[in-house]
């Protein structure tokens, strides 16, 4: 049936004689295979090397810290209700005196914790958080589990370590646009 | 699955229809759910006479989701993510699909650079879905390096998946009312590096099978269907196509700008294996062209719809004025409501037209939400496709159909 | 005492050819990988010692320590028998390919031996390889059928079909060589082609078939339908596990290397390599009679093992391009178009034998 | 071209009162009809000489547990390839009667797009081939899209409402 | 190949001079972590993450597990990838049945663990309902490189199990929890 | 003559012929006894393998091959073909009616008959180490007698099998619009 005229009869079943004969056909296919054969291999080392993600990879869950190391985290439970897996809890408490140090806003999550066996690593929660407190990295995996009971994360595993900061380019996608528009340099996908 | 006990049905009631006297003893073969050419899950329970199948029965199920009841209760946003593992081969064609029908529901008009990064992207999608349904049927016939071939430069496509949104499989990618990002610079190489180093792995990948005698007699004449039969067993895409009906969604109901670009339909004659086969490459051809065409024409400008009800604003914005946070509260929590109303919004997925009808009753969620998987409705041909034929043409026309069992099962 | 050192000499051959036909036959399996992972862009295994060279190692241990299943509606003996088989008759075969000259050794002033480098040589050599190859199948055969499994079953009569339709136009694709030579004797057949004058230039048709059909008889690809993964899961040896699966795998290579070993000795004149009496001259005038004999023999050796590593080569270069044939595409191809033309090949062998010869020798007078 | 207009009118002058509720969501024919008129319906469609409506796109089901009378409506959806036109006819069936005609008849589609139907809201399709269970599990005992049971898995034990966050 | 690879290194052992001697655990261990053949039991999303662990780029070969083994009886790790229904749940516990002793099991992915976003009626919410599973490996679906994390877990945990292990109490009573006997 | 002076008469090519006489017989019994008719096939190729070794034992070794190639390595196949295709097992064990057991009876009688008849009238010939020709069984003096002497007949066989084979060639081809297979 013809509906439109933009249609291309693209299969043509008839065999020539140097087709039938099996050889040619052959042995273009194996000239292709071992030029494959000699050619560069493209396999990544893992363990050992190990690639570039791209800057907005959805790695494993970071609750990020302020400059003097406060939690940025205010427990207003978006990225709970954002996440399709249900995967986040938390429980709020109000910040007492003398826990300015500790936490930037005037709640905070006492309890947090992410079912990492659940989360889908879609990036809902990212988006949703209006506190830049949670990141998914872009330079780090959850690494596996052997036991079912180490995969809810607290806060303990979650909350940035400030000795070794989770840095990225931009902390926005607007500001990835806008550094992305100046030209600043990406960085390359290679070894990490 | 190697268990093949089967307690031994009476075949007679399997070979249904007329009464066949056999010579022979028929045998049950349990092909699946976990045999290595059902890839994702499905059972066949085929009836064979020696090597030749005599019947067959579909089991499916085997992975059902109930994608349709979460629908039910997840916010619009929330549905990307569901949508995402439905073909999970062409995963952004579903996101896009999906936000298209929500932005219809809601009356949204994405501008043009949006829709055109839609179009590369769903290109891209059916590129790497079709990788894997030609490169797949090149590993059930036997031959497994040219697959790896392809699927080197899936691993390309994935790259540029990446820098658009994040993730390699389920992309979760674009919003309501446009893209989540626009395309950095370096995905727009990556893009361009890919139109360049695609075409020829794709050649040699046509070399390796196009116009070999063993692909060929295994391919041509098996597992062929009639373009009415096809119709009327619901086919649409490329297994459609094969048959010889040009019917494609981008055409008929051009969305998302298709109506700008120059392609061809690709179209086989007699829908068998070879006609599908050579219908997919042909469209990964044509593919390369739009995303071409795409890729130069991409014109300036936002990346999102003005519709701030709907796309959640800029983070700066969020943190400095009020306006913006209530909104970005509102629309995390879901409360913004939806126009009451019905729409139905099709796409062309990478293997066919993918629907998705939409039924808002003015809620945070779709009151029900139906998705038009074209797996599900064409792989009930598979038995009438495959009677009378061998068990090893049964699995090379299976592959050839390229009955993804997210998208089968819901 | 003399007859000893001799025996012993034979003992040593006899041994190291089993033992080089198992050591290969192990490497080939790495060798596979190797050439699978190239062919595919990968690097394949490597970090099992360096390059992944104990890898068939670590394959054999962990083989020998799986537990060793046997389902319980399987007919137990026949279950067991059937790996032994295939192993049996794999192994079988090299005893009568020559894998060189002669070692020559000198037991007492002017009484030298000289001993084949070969297990036997038997002067029926060519049908001793078709009778036990022909006897592989059952390995095939008894385990699947003793599997019982529907998989297994098919695999193992695809296999049986497939054997018996093959190993007829392999037959008639060695007779034409057979008229060439006028004898069975696999050593003769060798030593006729001494130097270059290999067979592949008179019989190309018949080298094609030959090859052709030995990819059937040896289960590989674009034949492997008895095993082929993507129907059959495994074909025969679904059900196997442990030491009994690594038979079955082993038995392959060996018959890989075995038909290899044969196509180098029917077509590609084994140990003779161009040039080889010069070489030979050469080894005998700086290192006398003796001496140079048995480097000249071990020349011919390693040059008999790269031709037959070339051919495993080529087996694995061909599975990993092409795709494989239907059952009925493979009897069709078997019987209508092979055994024609080996038919074929045979009259015109026999044509040229006897018109052309004469012409050319009388020619040349 | 075929018109929404057009198309209607014509159906009204062929069913008359059988037809009802026109509607044009977003651009597509919307109409009800009654179980009777279902299956005549989609034959005429099909062998419209001027329509062509061969194509089945799909078959599901909507509960509406406030509507009484009208609990379950099962929409269609059908396709003119020749034409582009789409039209979306829905039958409303009472809870306690659930029956509606199949039309496998019609359309080979038909048969697995009813029984998923059958298995998400347990609507019998009157002269089925084969109803019965598609995607769920034989053994289930209730129909799980209707509105009334749980998303939920019901043996989760994981499941703390704590864990939901709101 | 400029980068230093990690290959196997000596299992540990007494040298002297002229003799190595090491215990027949430690050798067999080594030896069946490094060809542990896989049986890919792919269901959706996973699954092509898995098939690109195949493929060239990651290449599992590498590890010497190549050999999808889609026989229970020959595999040696079941690769659980992708969501297991309830329908599919005992068709997975009877794969499992049907494998050969030493054997590991491997959760990919969120649904394969623990249902992930499908809380639903029809899915089961982690494989480890129905059998016991060694490592389980997080993400929906995960990068290739935690499926390959997961995969050298598996190969750490072999390499340091005794081969009395399979025979203990312990493994009898984690399987009796499970029903199988 | 005693049996420890039999034994120690014995040459290795005696000893070997009994060996082989016995297995020959016992295999040959196993064929009738089995109950399964696999291991009967079995048995007769096993039996098929004795008389090779007895025609190696007469210096035939182109028989011996012939043999195995033939019988063992073909025609045997075949046969377990057919029955692994006809799934015979236990079953049709009481569908031997008192008519059949006579018969057999009868005509297993009527051969035993024939068979002692043939016996007692048969004269061994001398056997002379001198004019014994060693290379009678040889692949040379066959051809010579068959190319020679009976040339006709050979040849007749010879057309007669082509023409089965192409028979059977012609008989397997497909008609024109026939679904393959």
């Amino acid at each position: 049936m013809q509906l439109t005229n933009r249609s291309k009869q693209v299969s043509n079943k008839q065999m020539t004689f140097a087709e039938r004969i099996y050889l040619p056909a052959i042995a273009t296919g194996l000239g292709i295979t071992i030029k494959h054969f000699f050619q560069k291999k493209v396999t990544i080392q893992y363990p050992e090397v190990k690639q570039f993600l791209g800057p907005v990879f959805r790695g494993r869950h970071v609750l990020k810290r302020d400059e003097q190391g406060r939690e940025r985290c205010t427990a207003c439970g978006l990225c709970a209700v954002a996440c399709p897996a249900e995967a986040i809890s938390m429980v709020a408490a109000e910040r007492e005196k003398g826990e300015e140090k500790l936490y930037r806003e005037e709640k905070y999550a006492a309890v947090y914790e992410i079912n990492m066996l659940r989360c889908i690593f879609c990036g809902l929660c990212e988006e949703a958080c209006p506190k830049q407190a949670i990141y998914l990295r872009h330079d780090e995996f959850v690494p596996v589990f052997t036991e079912r009971d180490q995969v809810i994360w607290g806060k303990d595993l979650l909350a940035e370590n400030m000795n070794n900061r989770y840095l990225r380019k931009a902390w926005t996608k607007e500001e990835a646009r806008e550094q992305d528009l100046k030209g600043v340099e990406a960085e390359p996908r290679t070894q990490l | 699955m190697t268990e093949t006990a089967v307690a031994p049905k009476d075949t007679a009631d399997l070979a249904q229809g007329e009464k066949v006297q056999y010579v022979n003893e028929l045998t049950t073969l349990n092909l699946g759910p976990t045999h290595p050419a059902t890839h994702g899950i499905f059972q066949n329970v085929l009836t064979m006479d020696g090597e030749k199948i005599v019947a067959g029965e579909q089991t499916v199920g085997y992975i059902h989701r109930a994608f349709e009841k979460i629908a039910e209760r997840r916010p619009f946003y929330q549905i990307t993510t569901l949508t995402d593992r439905m073909n999970y081969c062409s995963s952004p064609i579903n996101n896009m699909g999906w936000h298209m029908t929500v932005e219809k529901l809601l009356s949204i008009e994405v501008p043009k650079r949006a829709q055109y990064i839609r179009v590369i992207m769903m290109e891209l999608a059916r590129i790497a879905d079709h990788i894997v349904c030609n490169g797949i049927l090149g590993v059930d016939t036997g031959a497994f390096t040219g697959f790896l071939y392809l699927y080197e430069k899936r691993e390309d496509i994935y790259e540029i998946y990446e820098e658009v949104c994040g993730a390699r499989l389920t992309t979760n990618m674009g919003r309501v009312g446009g893209m989540e990002r626009d395309l950095s610079t370096t995905a727009i190489r990556k893009i361009n590096d890919f139109l360049k180093t695609f075409p020829p792995v794709l050649k040699e990948f046509e070399k390796l099978f196009n116009r070999n005698r063993i692909f060929m007699d295994r391919t041509i004449g098996v597992g062929g269907i009639s373009a009415e039969r096809a119709m009327s067993y619901g086919f649409t895409g490329p297994n459609l196509r094969a048959a010889g009906v040009d019917y494609d969604v981008r055409v008929m109901s051009p969305y998302s700008s298709y109506e700008d670009f120059e392609f061809d339909i690709p179209v086989g004659q007699h829908g068998d294996t070879y006609d599908r086969y050579m219908v997919r490459n042909e469209e990964m051809w044509q593919s390369l062209r739009i995303i071409e065409q795409a890729m130069k024409n991409l014109p300036e400008g936002p990346y999102y719809a003005d519709a701030p009800e709907f796309y959640l604003p800029p983070k700066k914005e969020v943190y400095r004025s009020m306006e913006a946070l209530i909104y970005h509260f509102k629309i995390v929590m879901g409360e913004i409501e939806a126009p009451v109303g019905e729409v139905y919004h099709a796409v062309e997925g990478g293997n066919g037209e993918l629907g998705f009808y939409l039924l808002s009753d003015g809620g945070r969620t779709p009151y029900r939400l139906h998705f038009r998987r074209p797996c599900f409705i064409y792989y009930q041909a598979y038995p009438e496709m495959c009677v009378g034929s061998t068990i090893s043409d049964a699995i090379v026309t299976m592959s050839s159909l390229n009955v993804i069992a997210g998208e089968l099962d819901a | 005492m003399t007859i000893d050192v001799a025996l012993i000499i034979k003992a040593i051959i006899i041994l190291l050819i089993f033992g080089i036909t198992l050591l290969i036959a192990m490497y080939s399996t790495y060798g596979e990988r190797k050439v699978a992972a190239f062919m595919q862009d990968r690097i394949g295994p490597n970090r099992a010692g360096p390059f992944g060279l104990l890898q068939p190692l670590a394959d054999a241990v962990k083989m020998f320590f799986k537990e060793d299943f046997i389902p319980s509606q399987a007919s137990k003996w026949l279950f067991i028998l059937g790996p032994c088989l295939s192993m049996l008759t794999a192994l079988m075969t090299s005893a009568v390919i020559p894998f060189g000259d002669s070692v020559k050794y000198e037991s007492a002033p002017g009484k030298v031996w000289d001993i084949p480098v070969q297990a036997i040589d038997v002067n029926i050599g060519i049908l001793y390889v078709f009778g036990v190859v022909s006897l592989g199948v059952y390995g095939i055969m008894v385990g699947g059928w003793a599997s019982n499994n529907k998989f297994s079953l098919l695999g193992a009569i695809r296999a049986a079909s497939q054997n018996i339709s093959y190993e007829i136009s392999m037959g008639l694709a060695i007779i034409a060589i057979l008229m060439m030579t006028g004898s069975l004797s696999i050593r003769h057949i060798v030593e006729q082609q001494h130097g270059g004058n290999w067979n592949i230039f008179y019989q190309p048709l018949g080298f094609i078939i030959f090859i052709t059909c030995a990819f059937a008889e040896c289960n590989r690809t674009p034949f492997d339908l008895p095993e082929c993964e993507t129907e059959l899961i495994g074909g025969y040896h679904t059900e196997y596990s442990s030491m009994k699966l690594g038979f079955y795998l082993f038995a392959e290579y060996i018959n890989m290397f075995v038909s290899s070993a044969m196509i180098s000795s029917l077509y590609f004149g084994g140990y003779n390599y161009p040039g080889m009496d010069w070489v030979q001259a050469q080894l005998t005038s700086s290192l006398g009679e003796i001496a140079g004999h048995n480097v000249g023999t071990l020349i011919g050796t390693l040059v008999f093992f790269a031709k037959s590593l070339f051919f495993v080569f080529f087996y694995m270069w061909v599975r990993w391009t092409l795709p494989r044939f239907r059952y009925d595409q493979l009897m069709n191809l078997g019987w209508k178009a092979l055994i024609p033309l080996a038919m074929i090949n045979i009259i015109l062998t026999g044509g040229a034998i006897l018109f052309l010869k004469p012409l050319i020798v009388s020619f040349l007078k | 071209m075929l018109t929404n207009q057009s198309v209607a009118e014509e159906i009204i002058r062929k069913f008359g009162d059988d037809v009802f509720d026109f509607e044009e969501p977003f651009g597509m024919l919307t109409f009800s009809t009654t179980r009777e008129q279902i299956i005549p319906m989609l034959d005429y469609l099909k062998a419209h000489p001027q329509f062509q409506v061969n194509f089945l796109t799909d078959i599901m089901a909507i509960h509406y547990p406030d509507r009484v009378g009208q609990e379950f409506c099962v929409v269609y959806h059908t396709h003119s390839f020749i034409h582009n036109f789409r039209i979306r006819i829905k039958v409303f069936l009472a809870e306690a009667d659930v029956h509606i005609p199949t039309a496998t008849g019609l359309f080979a589609s038909a048969n697995w797009m009813e029984r998923e139907t059958y298995d998400f809201f347990g609507i019998l399709f009157d002269g089925h081939p084969n109803l019965k269970r598609i995607l769920n599990m034989d053994e289930m005992d209730y129909f799980p899209m209707r509105k009334e049971y749980p998303l939920e898995d019901p043996t989760r034990e994981d499941k703390i409402d704590a864990l939901f966050g709101r | 190949m400029t980068q230093d690879i990690k290959i196997v290194e000596a299992p540990e052992g007494y040298e002297g001079s002229g003799f190595f001697a090491t215990s027949f655990d430690k050798v067999v261990g080594l030896a069946r972590s490094h060809s542990l053949w896989p049986l890919p039991f792919a269901t959706s999303c996973c699954g092509i993450e898995f098939m690109s662990t195949m493929a060239s780029r990651y290449d599992l070969a590498r590890f010497g597990s190549e050999r999808p083994s889609f026989s229970p009886r020959q595999a040696d790790m079941l690769l659980v990838a992708g969501t297991i229904a309830k329908k599919m749940a005992p068709i997975l516990k009877q794969v499992y049945l049907q494998m050969a002793e030493p054997r590991w099991v491997i959760a990919i992915g969120a649904c394969a663990s623990s249902g992930g976003i499908f809380d639903t009626y029809s899915v089961l919410q982690g494989i480890d309902r129905v059998i016991p599973v060694d490592v389980y490996v997080p993400g929906c679906p995960p990068r290739p490189e935690q499926i390959l994390e997961g995969i050298m877990q598996v190969r750490e945990l072999t390499h340091n199990e005794s081969l009395r292990r399979r025979n203990g109490p312990e493994y009898q009573a984690l399987l009796a929890s499970y029903n199988i006997q | 003559m005693d049996f420890s002076s039999f034994l120690n008469n014995l040459t290795p090519a005696t000893g070997f012929f009994y060996f082989l006489s016995f297995l020959t017989i016992l295999t040959g019994l196993m064929v009738v006894l089995s109950k399964n008719p696999i291991h009967s096939v079995l048995y007769l190729i096993a039996t098929f393998f004795c008389l090779s070794g007895h025609y190696v034992l007469l210096n035939a070794q182109f028989l011996a091959a012939v043999n195995i190639i033939v019988y063992a390595g073909a025609i045997m196949v075949l046969f377990l073909f057919v029955i692994m295709f006809l799934n015979l097992k236990q079953e049709d064990e009481e569908s031997k009616t008192n008519l059949t057991k006579i018969a057999a009876m009868v005509t297993g009688g009527t051969l035993f008959l024939i068979f002692v008849a043939v016996f007692r009238k048969t004269q061994f010939g001398a056997f002379n180490a001198y004019s014994f020709d060693s290379q009678v069984g040889m692949v040379e003096s066959l051809g010579e007698v068959l190319y020679k002497d009976y040339l006709l007949p050979f040849e007749l066989a010879s057309i007669l099998f082509l023409v089965a084979m192409i028979g059977a060639v012609m008989l397997g081809r497909r008609e024109a619009g026939d679904r393959h297979f």
